[in-house]
Formats: C-alpha cells, sequence, structure tokens
C-alpha cells in the first residue's frame, strides 16, 4: 500500500470527502472511513477494505481529493485497492456487474482497439444475464444512428493485444 | 603557555546519550594549553558553575571552554561565574553539544568525534581571546508600543504605572483593536465593550501615556536603551486640538455608504468618520480615498458645518521622531477572508458569514443593534449553521495550524444565537473541540447541554443555495459518515487567524524573526516567551500567535515587566563586540590607509574619519576610526578592509582563522 | 489551419453528433482537424479501475502515434478521454521507471512533447478569436453550464479553469449570446461510469443535476464530455423517475450551441440524434 | 576502503542560521554529523578568504549561510555578504576553485527543518563529489617539498 505513495496516514477523519462523495449514501464504508480502516494497519480491517462493495462503487469524480483538507489522493488508492481486491479475488459480490462491464469493456478493446458498443453490451449481458437491462434503449439508439452494427477495427490490432498481454503479466484479470 | 580549563556537560543525558563526555574530556586534557579538563552531570547548576569558578582559581586558568548546549543559552551563565572567580568573562567560550551535535545525531563514534573536533575548535580560540570590559550606555526610559487592541492597551496601562511614559501607536483611527468589535466574551459572557471601554479612556487620561492613533512606525535605529523611532502620523484632516469631536460633520457628510471596517463590511459609515461610538480618541478622520472633496475637488460641507472650524483639508502627514529605551510589539492578527473555498460560497451568498461578522450582529453596537438577522433580508434564521477549521487545520486550502480561539468562540456564537433566538436551531460541524483553558470546556459543555446546540462531528464538503436556504451538505464522522444535509437560514465560518498583512516588513523595520506564517518569534518558545531575538524589544497579544484575551493581557503584562525591569537601570552594560581599528606607534599610526570602504559599509553611521595630527597641528594621516557607542559588531567593515586594519573584538582575524585550522587539522 | 485530433470511442458511436458538431464548427473557422492514425481507446475508467499500467500504456500509445505522425497539439473533445491523456502524460513526465515499463509494453517512442487541449481550451484558443462576427443567432437562453467531473479534477495535473465552481463554459457561452445560470451542481458527477452496471444510481445524481438546472430555470444544460451528455440525454426516463416529474431540458454540447450560434444547419450539428427533443 | 565522509565547515550568522540549527535540535531533527559549524556576528563579518583557508586546510565543502534578504540583524550585513558571494563565485571560478564545494543560503531562526536539509543536502552533493584531495595536493605541495627536503 506504501508504493502508491497515497499518505493514508495524514488523514484526521474529518470526513469532508464523505461529505462530497456523490456516491458515499451507496457505500458500505464511506471514504473516510475506508481511510481509517487502512490507517489502523489491522490486516482483518484491510481485508474488509478489500472485500468492501464501496471500492467498485466508487467513480473516481476526484471530488474528494479535490477538497481534501491534507489533500490525500484517495481516488489512487481506490484504483490501487480495486486491483488488489480483483488480484487477491476478493471482490464484492455485489459488485459483481460493475467489474462484469469493466471486463466486457477491456475485452472489446482488447480484440479490435477501439470500443465496439454493441458488442460491449452483448458480452454484458453475457456476462451477467442482464438480458432485459435496457432492451429499450438500443433501439432507440440505433434509430439516431448512435450505434455502429460493425465494429471499428484498427489497423494494428496486435499492437494493442500486445499492450494488454504484457500489463496483464502481473495481473489475473 | 595558556592554561585552559575545559568543562563538559553531559546535560543530564541529554548530551551524554550521544557523545562520550567523558571521551571529549580526556582527549582535551591532552591538547597543548589546556590545564584542566572535566566532565560533569550537570555544568550549569550551582555545583557544576562552582567546578568552574574552583578550577579557575586553584589552577589559575587563563581561559575557559564549556562544552555543553548552545551559547545562546547559557553564555551569560557561565561568563557570570569567570567573573565570580576573578576570570575576565570574555576569556570563556562555549562549544554548542546540545542543540548542534548530540540532539541532531545518533550515539556513535562520529558524534564523539564532533564533539571533540568542536571542543578543540574552541579551545585554540580562546588562546586568542582577550580581556574585554563590558561598555557601559545610558538607557532611554520612554517606551514604545505599536499597536492599541487589548495587548498594547493593557502593557502601556502596566508601564505607564510603573512610572515610565509611553508613546502608544495605532494605525487606525481609534484604539480598541478586535476586543472592540466582539460582542460578548467567553467563558463569563462578560459585554466585551464594557470592560475593554474603561481600559481605552484610562490610556487616553493616563499622564504617561502618550497617544498617537492614525499612526505608523516609519524606521527604528539604534539599540536597546537608546532606539530612535521616527513614527509617521497619517494626516486626519482635522486639527484635533480644535475639534471637540461634537459629530456634526459625521452626521452631515453625503458620502454615507462605505462599508464600516468596524463591522466588518455590515453597515455602512461616512467619508469623515469616527469608527465607533466609544472611539478613543473620540474624534473623527477623513478617509481620502472615498471623500468627495479629494476624488473630485469639490464638497467640504464638513469645513462649513464645523463649529470650530477644525476641518484642515491641505493637513500633510508628520513624521515624529522620539527616543525610545524599549519596544512592545503588540500590532495582533487579522482574519484570513475564506473566499479562497468557493465550495462554501463565502462572497457569493450574503447569508455566508465570519465569525467576525456575527460577532457585530450580536453586539448591541452593531449594526442591527444585537438581534441576530441576516444580511441578505434581515430576517431572523431559524436555523445556523457553524463551521468550525473553516480555513484552520487545513494545509490544502487554508493554513496548517490550529488558530486556537475559533472553538471557544464558536460556542460563544451559538449560545448568544440560541439566547436570543429561543425557537431557533444551531448546529456546530467541528473536528475536535479544543477549550483548553480555565471553565473552557464546561463553557462548551452548556451550549451542549443546556442551551441545546447540535454539535456534529464531520467537516461540511459544500454549502449551496436552495430557494432561499442555504443547503449545507456535511457528515457526521461519529455515526459512520452519515451524510448530514441541513436546510439552513445562515452559515458562519470560523475564519484562521493569521498574521496582519504587512507583518514581515514590520519585522524587517525592527530587526526581529519571524516564523513562517509571518507571526513574529519569540526568543525561546518556552522561557522567553515575550522576548525577541533583539534585545529591548518584546512582542504581547496575538502578533506572536493567535492567542485570545486572557492570554494576550497576560503575555501584555509579562512585556510591560520586561520592560519596567530595564528602566529601572540607569545604565546597561553592552557586550565589547565592536569593531576597533588598529593603532601603531609613529610614524604609522595605523596601518590603516584612509581608503574609508568601511564608512560606506557600516550600516550604523558608525565609523568615522580621524585626522592624525602633528605637534604643530598640521594633519599626517587621515585613518578610520570606529565609534563605540553606535558601532553594534556585525563586522561588514572587517571583512572589506584591503588592509585588515579593523579587526572585530570577540571574532578577530586571528580567532577565526584560528577557529577553521584547528577544526580542520584533525578532523 | 491544421490540428490533430483524437475523437475517442464514444464521438465514434453513440456521441456521434459531438464530433460533428465538432467538426462542423471547426469547419467554419477554417480549421482542419487531422485524426491521429490508428487510433485505440484511452481505456477509459474500466482500465484504471482494473490495471493501472494498462491505464497508462493506452493513453501512451495514442501520443506516441500523435508524436510519429508530427503533431504537437491534440484537440481532445471528450472529458474522459482528455483526462486519461493528461493523467498519462503527468504520470510518465513524474516517473521515468513507469515510462519505461509503459513504451516497452508499446513497442512506441514516447517523448511526451505533445499537448491535449480539452474542448474548451480549444474553442478558446481557436475559436473565441473569431467568434463576435459570426454570431449570426445569439444562443439566447438561459443555460446551465456543466463541467461534470473529469474536465477540472483533479486541478493539481489539469490544471484547468478552478475545481469549485468554475467558469469558461460560461464565458463562452455568455460569448455565444447566452445568460448562463449561477447554480450548484456544475461540477458534481453524473454517475458516469455506473451508466450501464448501476443504472439507479445515474438516474439519482443526473436527476440531482436536471433538477437543480431545472429549478433555476435554465432552459438549456451545455456540457462537454459524451458521457455526462449520455447520461443527462439518454437516461433522462431514469432520471425523471427519480425526480418524480418530466422534465424535457434539452442537454446540448458547447458545440452544438456555438454552432447554432454562428448559424449552422441543425441536422449538421446531430441535434435530431438526441433523446431529448432539442426545442432551444 | 571506509566510505567517504566528507569535511564540512558552515560559516553561519549568530542570528539566523545559528539560531535556526539551534532550533534543528530543540525540535530534535536528526541529520548528518559532517558539519562543523562556525558562529560569526554577521554574514557580513565572514572574510571570504577564509573559504579558500578552509580548503586548504582540508575541507572538503562548505556552506555559508545566514539571515534571508531583509530580515539581517544588522540590516544589511547579508546583502554585503551576497553581493560579495557573486563576485567570490567568478573569481573562483576563474581560479579553479570548484564552487560546487559552496554552498550558500538562507536559514531563519524559524526554519529548523531547512537546516537539517540543506546540510543532509550538501553531504550528499559533496560525497558525490568526491574529497578535494587533488586540490589539497596542490596547495600543500610546496610545504611536503620543504619537509621532505
Amino acid at each position: 500500500m506504501e508504493h502508491t505513495e497515497v499518505k493514508v496516514s495524514h488523514c484526521y477523519q474529518c470526513g469532508k470527502c464523505s461529505a462530497g462523495c456523490p456516491l458515499s449514501v451507496e457505500m458500505d464504508y464511506p471514504p473516510s472511513v475506508i481511510m481509517r480502516m487502512l490507517q489502523t494497519g489491522d490486516p482483518i480491517l484491510e481485508d474488509t477494505v478489500l472485500r468492501s462493495f464501496s471500492i467498485w462503487v466508487c467513480l473516481t469524480c476526484e471530488m474528494c481529493f479535490a477538497r481534501c483538507p491534507m489533500s490525500i489522493d484517495i481516488p489512487k488508492m481506490m484504483d490501487f485497492l480495486r486491483e488488489k481486491s480483483v488480484n487477491e479475488k476478493k471482490a464484492n459480490p455485489k459488485a459483481k456487474e460493475i467489474i462484469a462491464f469493466h471486463r466486457s469493456f477491456l475485452d472489446s478493446i482488447k480484440y479490435t482497439g477501439r470500443l465496439y458498443e454493441i458488442g460491449l453490451f452483448v458480452d454484458y449481458k453475457a456476462r451477467t444475464l442482464k438480458i432485459l437491462d435496457d432492451l429499450a434503449l438500443a433501439p432507440k439508439m440505433m434509430k439516431r444512428g448512435k450505434l455502429n452494427i460493425i465494429p471499428e477495427l484498427i489497423k494494428d490490432r496486435s499492437g494493442v493485444a500486445a499492450i494488454f498481454k504484457k500489463s496483464n503479466k502481473k495481473n489475473k484479470n | 603557555m595558556s592554561k585552559i580549563g575545559v568543562f563538559v556537560c553531559h546535560c543530564g543525558e541529554n548530551i551524554s546519550a550521544t557523545v562520550d563526555c567523558a571521551k571529549v574530556a580526556e582527549t582535551a586534557a591532552n591538547y597543548d594549553g589546556v590545564a584542566f579538563s572535566v566532565d560533569y552531570k550537570y555544568m550549569c547548576s550551582d555545583p557544576g558553575q562552582n567546578l568552574i569558578k574552583s578550577a579557575i582559581k586553584e589552577k589559575g586558568l587563563d581561559g575557559v571552554v564549556v562544552a555543553s548546549c548552545s551559547p545562546r543559552m547559557h553564555e551569560p551563565t557561565f561568563r557570570k561565574a569567570c567573573a565570580e572567580a576573578g576570570l575576565n568573562p570574555f576569556m570563556c567560550e562555549m562549544a554548542n553539544l546540545r542543540e548542534h551535535c548530540s540532539w541532531v545525531h545518533e550515539k556513535g563514534e562520529a558524534t564523539t568525534q564532533k564533539a571533540i573536533d568542536l571542543v578543540r575548535m574552541l579551545v585554540e580560540k580562546v588562546k586568542y581571546n582577550h580581556s574585554l570590559s563590558e561598555i557601559k550606555v545610558p538607557v532611554t526610559k520612554t517606551a514604545l508600543v505599536i499597536g492599541g487592541g487589548i495587548a498594547g492597551i493593557q502593557a502601556s496601562l502596566d508601564i505607564a504605572n510603573t512610572g515610565h511614559k509611553v508613546i502608544l501607536i495605532e494605525k487606525d483611527p481609534s484604539i480598541g483593536g478586535h476586543m472592540s468589535q466582539l460582542s460578548e466574551t467567553f467563558p463569563t459572557l462578560d459585554c466585551s465593550q464594557c470592560i475593554l471601554t474603561p481600559r481605552m479612556v484610562e490610556v487616553a487620561q493616563h499622564p504617561n501615556i502618550t497617544l498617537y492613533t492614525y499612526a505608523e512606525l516609519e524606521s527604528l535605529e539604534g539599540f536597546i536603551g537608546n532606539f530612535k523611532v521616527k513614527i509617521r502620523k497619517k494626516s486626519k484632516s482635522l486639527d484635533e486640538k480644535l475639534c471637540t469631536g461634537c459629530g456634526m460633520c459625521t452626521t452631515k457628510c453625503p458620502v454615507k455608504k462605505i462599508p464600516s471596517e468596524f463591522n466588518e463590511g455590515l453597515g455602512k459609515r461616512t467619508a469623515i468618520y469616527v469608527p465607533f461610538p466609544q472611539a478613543v480618541p473620540n474624534k473623527p478622520v477623513i478617509d481620502r480615498k472615498n471623500c468627495t472633496y479629494y476624488i473630485k475637488g469639490k464638497c467640504k460641507v464638513c469645513e462649513i458645518v464645523c463649529p470650530t472650524g477644525a476641518i484642515r483639508f491641505d493637513q500633510e502627514d508628520e513624521i515624529v521622531e522620539k527616543e525610545i529605551g524599549a519596544i512592545v510589539i503588540a500590532t495582533g492578527f487579522t482574519v484570513k477572508q475564506p473566499d479562497f473555498f468557493p465550495e462554501y460560497g463565502y462572497g457569493k451568498y450574503a447569508d455566508v458569514i465570519t465569525g467576525l461578522q456575527f460577532e457585530r450582529l450580536a453586539s448591541a453596537s452593531g449594526p442591527t443593534l444585537g438581534e441576530i438577522r441576516r444580511p441578505s433580508d434581515g430576517k431572523v434564521p431559524q436555523k445556523i449553521v457553524f463551521l468550525a477549521c473553516a480555513g484552520s487545520r487545513d494545509p490544502a486550502k487554508g493554513i496548517p495550524y490550529c488558530s486556537k480561539i475559533c472553538c471557544m468562540y464558536i460556542a460563544k456564537h451559538a449560545m448568544l444565537y440560541q439566547h436570543k433566538v429561543h425557537d431557533g436551531k444551531s448546529y456546530v460541524f467541528y473536528m475536535d473541540i479544543r477549550a483548553g483553558g480555565k471553565q473552557y470546556e464546561e463553557f462548551v459543555r452548556r451550549a451542549i447541554e443546556d442551551d441545546g446546540v447540535n454539535y456534529v462531528r464531520g467537516r461540511v464538503s459544500k454549502i449551496y443555495e436552495k430557494n432561499g436556504k442555504l443547503i449545507v451538505s456535511g457528515v457526521d464522522t461519529l455515526l459512520n459518515a452519515m451524510p448530514v444535509e441541513i436546510e439552513a437560514d445562515m452559515v458562519v465560518l470560523a475564519t484562521a487567524g493569521v498574521a496582519n498583512e504587512g507583518a514581515e516588513e514590520l519585522a524587517q523595520k525592527l530587526h526581529i524573526s519571524y516564523d513562517p506564517y509571518k507571526f513574529f518569534a519569540e526568543a525561546h518558545p518556552k522561557l522567553k516567551p515575550v522576548e525577541t531575538n533583539t534585545a529591548g524589544i518584546f512582542l504581547a497579544g496575538a502578533c506572536q500567535a493567535p492567542r485570545d484575551i486572557p492570554e494576550s493581557v497576560a503575555m501584555a503584562s509579562g512585556a510591560a515587566v520586561k520592560v519596567a525591569g530595564l528602566f529601572s537601570q540607569d545604565e546597561l552594560t553592552r557586550e565589547p563586540i565592536i569593531a576597533v581599528v588598529n593603532r601603531q606607534a609613529a610614524p604609522v599610526y595605523s596601518s590603516c590607509v584612509g581608503c574609508f570602504l568601511c564608512v560606506s559599509a557600516c550600516p550604523y553611521q558608525a565609523i568615522e574619519k580621524e585626522e592624525i595630527k602633528n605637534r604643530s597641528g598640521e594633519v599626517i594621516k587621515s585613518v578610520a576610526k570606529v565609534n563605540p557607542g553606535l558601532c553594534q559588531g556585525c563586522g561588514t567593515c572587517v571583512a572589506f578592509c584591503r588592509t585588515k586594519s579593523i579587526d572585530i573584538q570577540g571574532y578577530t582575524h586571528e580567532q577565526m582563522y584560528t577557529e577553521v585550522m584547528a577544526l580542520l587539522n584533525e578532523y | 489551419m491544421t490540428l490533430g485530433f483524437y475523437p475517442g470511442c464514444s464521438l465514434k458511436g453513440s456521441s456521434r453528433e459531438y464530433a460533428e458538431s465538432v467538426l462542423a464548427v471547426a469547419k467554419a473557422f477554417d480549421i482542419h482537424l487531422e485524426e491521429i492514425k490508428d487510433w485505440n481507446c484511452c481505456g477509459a475508467t474500466a482500465a484504471h479501475n482494473m490495471n493501472k499500467e494498462l491505464s497508462l500504456a493506452l493513453p501512451a500509445r495514442i501520443l506516441s502515434l500523435a508524436e510519429k505522425q508530427g503533431l504537437t497539439e491534440i484537440i481532445v473533445p471528450c472529458a474522459a478521454c482528455y483526462s486519461r491523456l493528461t493523467v498519462t502524460k503527468h504520470e510518465l513526465s513524474e516517473n521515468p521507471s513507469l515510462k519505461n515499463v509503459v513504451t516497452d509494453a508499446n513497442g512506441l517512442a514516447y517523448t511526451g512533447s505533445v499537448s491535449v487541449l480539452n474542448i474548451v481550451q480549444f474553442l478558446d484558443k481557436y475559436i473565441v478569436p473569431n467568434l463576435e462576427g459570426k454570431v449570426v443567432k445569439p444562443f439566447d437562453h438561459k443555460v446551465a453550464c456543466y463541467y461534470g467531473c473529469l474536465l477540472v479534477r483533479p486541478h493539481e495535473i489539469l490544471k484547468f479553469d478552478r475545481e469549485e465552481d468554475p467558469q469558461t463554459l460560461d464565458v463562452l457561452m455568455l460569448k455565444a449570446g447566452a445568460t448562463p445560470i449561477d447554480w450548484a451542481f456544475k461540477t458534481e458527477c453524473c454517475g458516469a461510469g455506473l451508466s450501464v452496471s448501476r443504472t439507479k444510481s445515474v438516474g439519482r445524481l443526473s436527476g440531482k443535476i436536471i433538477g437543480d438546472a431545472h429549478d433555476r430555470g435554465a432552459e438549456a444544460i451545455i456540457v462537454a464530455c459524451p458521457m455526462c451528455h449520455s447520461n443527462l440525454d439518454m437516461r433522462r426516463d431514469d432520471i425523471n423517475s427519480y425526480l418524480g416529474e418530466k422534465i424535457e431540458i434539452p442537454v446540448l454540447y458547447i458545440t452544438q450551441a456555438i454552432g447554432l450560434a454562428i448559424g449552422l444547419d441543425r441536422k449538421l450539428l446531430g441535434l435530431q440524434r438526441h433523446f431529448v427533443k432539442v426545442t432551444v | 576502503m571506509a566510505e567517504f565522509e566528507p569535511k564540512i565547515v558552515a560559516f553561519v550568522c549568530n542570528w539566523c542560521t545559528y539560531a535556526g540549527a539551534d532550533l534543528t535540535g530543540t525540535s530534535r531533527i536528526k541529520y548528518a554529523s559532517n558539519v562543523r559549524i562556525v558562529r560569526f556576528p554577521c554574514t557580513g563579518r565572514i572574510d571570504y578568504m577564509l573559504l579558500v583557508k578552509a580548503f586548504d586546510e582540508g575541507a572538503d565543502g562548505i556552506i555559508v549561510s545566514g539571515c534571508h534578504p531583509n530580515d539581517c540583524h544588522y540590516t544589511s550585513g547579508n546583502f554585503h555578504a551576497r553581493r560579495r558571494w557573486i563576485m567570490f563565485r567568478s573569481l573562483c571560478d576563474f581560479m579553479g576553485i570548484d564552487t560546487n564545494r559552496i554552498k550558500f543560503s538562507w536559514v531563519s531562526a524559524a526554519e529548523g527543518a531547512k537546516w537539517a536539509d540543506i546540510v543532509n543536502a550538501t553531504v550528499a552533493s559533496i560525497s558525490e563529489l568526491g574529497p578535494y584531495s587533488e586540490y589539497r595536493k596542490v596547495v600543500k605541495y610546496p610545504e611536503m617539498e620543504v619537509n621532505n627536503g
């Protein structure tokens, strides 16, 4: 956790991050509480953090960082925690859809280089079995020319795939 | 051959924990010219000093090196001990083993070696020390107090009551400072003006106090006991002797819409004005920036209505020169305007105000005559929110330190609000309640327990206005950071207390130090809280750090005692650390060739030309001569002198070169 | 004049009207936007949520391609892409070892010489100086300028406008003849990355934004980010069900509003593609 | 061979830097023990020939530190020191004395932490430069001749 260089010990629990966080009401532990749990250095609490739903519902909107009187880069810590949570297979079950969406997204660009929105939706639905959600949206988008039937393929797809391969060495997602 | 004594102090364990003191003493014993060397637990204690004294007498020492703490701490102690044993005090030097060695390094060989080197350096230096005698200077028994807030008032009265003269200068048109703006004071809720104004009047009437309001320090020269100050009396555009303070001019002045400084912008004043009804002196000044006559060249209504003809449009600033023996700085603090918090909307929403503005709303002499009414529409707020630490303890946007007074005044504000608006609801967002002080914690508990103020532990993220309400979004960190949203009618920000604008310039004029926040620096954080590093200049009140009223008053009385102590002497002794131009036998007289570069380098005009004449009165040679009364011993002339004819006692060329060589030869 | 252009995925798909309006406005001012050849996705939220290295390598590839193509300045209309590219530039300049890892993964040279402009910076620099004479149909409406998160935060890295109560969009709209309103949700998050996976959250977050703009009498919301747009526009049903009322304030890209002000064809600006009918 | 421990002499004024270094001690901030402080009344007093002497006598590095501009206890001593330093530095460059071995700085009485930083930074940079032994050889050469003869 140290190598993120996020100064967790600087947090004095004023709660301004939690007060400004647009998602804190949906979190199991608001950002300031996450900071406190990390401060303790207690492995059980750290495990709780990695298994929390909070880290997944965080949108990295950076509001907490912008207003933190101690300039603690909470979003950076959240990124780190998410990655660690997945690597240690501790991701919160409630975050299944969120993670599935991220995976579908990344898979889409892994193969085409760019986002293929229909592919993303189909892949996401396959992963989450949320077949009926947003079903009405697609035709409306199609009608307005907002969906490409055929994916945009970049030429150097192998180059992009190589980036994925190399950066995935350490990560197993 | 010298007979030097080396005395190595353990300082309890402060030095001996990391430095092998016995080894330092043993090593020093072997140096040429060292006749006695010893280590001891507490050298500054009576037995320690006796050890030095008896060694001087028994061994006939002609030089002493005390290896202990910083000379800034105990040099006077040990020099005095030497003098008592019959050794010239300037034959004593100190090696700083504590602040510069044992406290800053880990235990080990290298640390002990450094201690040895420092001792060797001073042993070699002391061989070239000379007996010097202190310089006696007279004391001007008049004190200058800068700043007429409660600290300056208290210091002036205390000094004046010891029978000495005081000149009190205040930059505003009236004395009183921030305290005169306050409504009630914690923890007793006595009315601020009721307890302050009698003191203000006392200042004005005291035979020993000369009061200059609307005046600032222009410059300072000299040294303890013998300062020369220039005071700029800003033009009031008024003949004060003629003015009776009838108030005709201020009622008739057509420029009526200037935001009143005294009311923190919540009220208005005229261009010719008295800042507040109880002002001392109760005579107006013309604010030239806003006066129609000064802007457009026409108006002069005040002159027409003045029954005594006291208005003086062409009056100029006056510079007054005074001789002063000591100075008390009591310039106070200022409130950091919270406009660096766009998320709180100060400046955008009229009903988001500062703590000092709330004081004016709650004050019987304020724009609402003491009724809590919000600035936007004059309604009585039914819900009010107070934010602590709106700037304090906020390294990102405000200041990192705690402003100390806010926890208490916020509790007071909430309490006053509840007393005045019985059915109102008040909330305080806080991080910690810092109520260390006599009756302070009890006071805060009263606000919570008896007056029903809702304390919420958490910081507010944002304030925005919606349908005439101020939406305050915060959290309760004691409830798992649960969001708390309050639809308030008014919000009060507990703004940070910061150093005055211009504090840095004033410090530079006075040659005193200041801290990174531009508060003036005390000479020692514990033992010399009212002294500065410049002898004869003292501090009182919030110019040194945020302070509440009792602390400011205590500090002011402390500073006054320091001044009175100084004035109890008719003469002061000054260290003979001064420059001297060498003199030799005829026909050379001095190696000085009379280039007089030193004259232009000297910041004190202490070097003059001396003409050496023969018996028939013809000038043989012009050489430089240092006036010992003026020389402050900076040594700038010494470095300048191309013939090395000037030297500075205590830091001679011989001594400094010897120090460097001794240091490096075995290092 | 020719400038580099990184449209990003959204502008090629669900937000193509943004691309259309950017290109149309640029053309009206004789500016040619040259697309970076063979560009890839910046990785968006997904990459930095899941894999830090990837989240830097993907934007770095884009910047390397731009360098290779000889572009010195690229226009990035999507606020999310702008954020990812700027953060990547910052991280790689701060941390040389990270730069090595990334260039190694990409197999492309990277010097960090390309400067990245967001849409507001682009408009300010290249359009505003010549705007005054071109406004034929002032956008005479009360508008709520919505900045969202990624355009202004984190300020330490982006150094654009100010984090609280930013003003640049408002100033631009003022110049296009509009009356920007003072409102409270300029920089609150719309829900962005949760659009698909937690639509309800988006309804709540975007709902507050639309609600406040509506309460204060805004006739249009002006945005500079395709994600903000899709949440505020395409998710209007969810928003309205959160608010419990039917609010039909249209959401326009800044370039669409400026396009209208200089008299460009509505279709050219892609206004017909919106879910909420553009009535202004 | 033991790791090179540079010998560094610090010439400081009594009112700011000496007091600042005292504050470093009072605050118990640890720093490298290579520096020996020589106290002067003011940086204006510092005779720059003393710096040359220090190199001659075996110093590997030198720190000169006083009050910040405008903060001099004696009004203008530090300005004289600064002006002289600018001249002296070009002279050193001209004569072939390594000015990288001289650190000129301002440390006020309130800057205890800054003093520690300056010492540590100087020790680090002088360690990197290595001992100033070749210079010493040159200046000591005649002396050695005499001794050997």
